[in-house]
């Protein structure tokens, strides 16, 4: 499943609704990416997220899909939010279940990854100094280049 | 055609979307970039640096060595960052 | 922080509480083992996990002090359950904060990796064909064990 | 001394913690489990396997060769599946 939203979203909330009734997880794995107050110069006050609607779905659901296809999970969630966002909220959960700690583990990983490098998202950071575009990490192509290898090894 | 730009491409350009003819020459990615460039100091701006900038076609990532053939929506943007 | 319970736990609560007024985070992982419903021999009615009072704690405390040397983390959180679950119940729930996602996964990883080898749980399982100690695997030591060597590369 | 037991090692021996006074001759863990088998047939049972069992003294992980000097708690059980 994936969602693009402005509001909010619950951690807890969105793993029971995606584990409701199921007996066939053993492993759950949350990544929940927050507003980091530590622009390069000076304090960030907000982020402003802008997005390419209709792509964005596309793309995450692609990834999504990819996922799902390299390892064998129960269930998956991708929540990415858009708009202004200030330090300490919430940006964008990833939530992959499998009946193994393993799987769930490189899943979340993997998807992290290809968000960072696929997902069609621009960040501005607004602080006392004006607002700056912030620059796609090199690093992280570099992460998600690792993932087009030979497999990892998955339970 | 139907164009879109994104962040600093957006900015600089001054224009988030346009429909537009396109030359009859224009064959790829990087034709439109060279063609755009030509359309006064602000889309000249916002192309100057146009190995960094992205394309997607139809909402699919491509190269600027894609052809545009078929196409009905091409985007500019930065490198994304999402996550 | 570290936590041995009967009760259960939210995730969100969990993780809200543990970086609350934070804005140094930028990556928070959580791991949830759950009961699973595979029993080699036939459905799992329930699963009795006894521990070792005292111990648990102290291990629970070292495994994540280690963690904590490690990578840079800006929180961590451990909490085991004891007692009697069912299928679909939580057993335990890790959660790692860092400023960057790398060192937040790995560290969840490496906690759980310690954990199946070295917290003072046993578990017995109740099915339909009577109870069944759960034997400890192997590929858990294995999955420990990688940490011993030179460490990986964390951001 | 005083000995506890875990999972199906305390379901074999039939009780789950213990003061003993141990022989003056026990030296390590690998002692104290060989005097244990001597307790009747209970104890046999429970230690059988005895290098599939683990010990702790004073709640910290040891191996079968750890001298037992100074020890004030020590515990017998399968190997550990936390998480």
């Amino acid at each position: 499943m994936i969602r693009v939203q402005e509001n909010d979203f619950d951690i807890g909330k969105e793993v029971r609704d995606l584990t409701a009734g199921r007996t066939d997880i053993g492993a759950i794995v949350t990544f929940t990416g927050t507003v980091r107050d530590s622009a390069k110069d000076g304090a960030i006050a907000s982020m402003t997220l802008e997005h390419y609607p209709g792509m964005t779905e596309k793309e995450l659901a692609r990834i999504e899909k990819e996922a799902n296809a390299r390892w064998p999970l129960q269930a998956s969630l991708i929540i990415h939010r858009y708009g202004r966002l200030t330090p300490g909220d919430n940006i964008v959960l990833v939530v992959t279940a499998s009946a193994h700690r393993h799987a769930a583990f490189e899943a979340a990983e993997f998807l992290m990854d290809y968000l960072k490098t696929n997902a069609p998202f621009w960040k501005k950071e607004s602080s006392g100094d004006g607002e700056n575009w912030v620059d796609a990490r090199q690093s992280d192509d570099g992460a998600s280049e690792r993932w087009s290898g030979p497999r990892k090894a998955a339970e | 055609m139907k164009l879109l730009y994104f962040a600093w491409v957006r900015e600089k350009a001054g224009i988030d979307r346009e429909d537009v003819d396109l030359p009859d020459d224009i064959e790829t990615i990087a034709d439109v970039m060279a063609w755009l460039k030509t359309r006064g100091p602000e889309f000249e701006s916002a192309f100057e640096a146009s190995n960094v900038i992205r394309a997607a076609i139809d909402q699919t990532h491509v190269k600027h060595t894609t052809a545009i053939a078929g196409a009905t929506e091409i985007a500019f943007f930065p490198p994304v960052t999402g996550g």
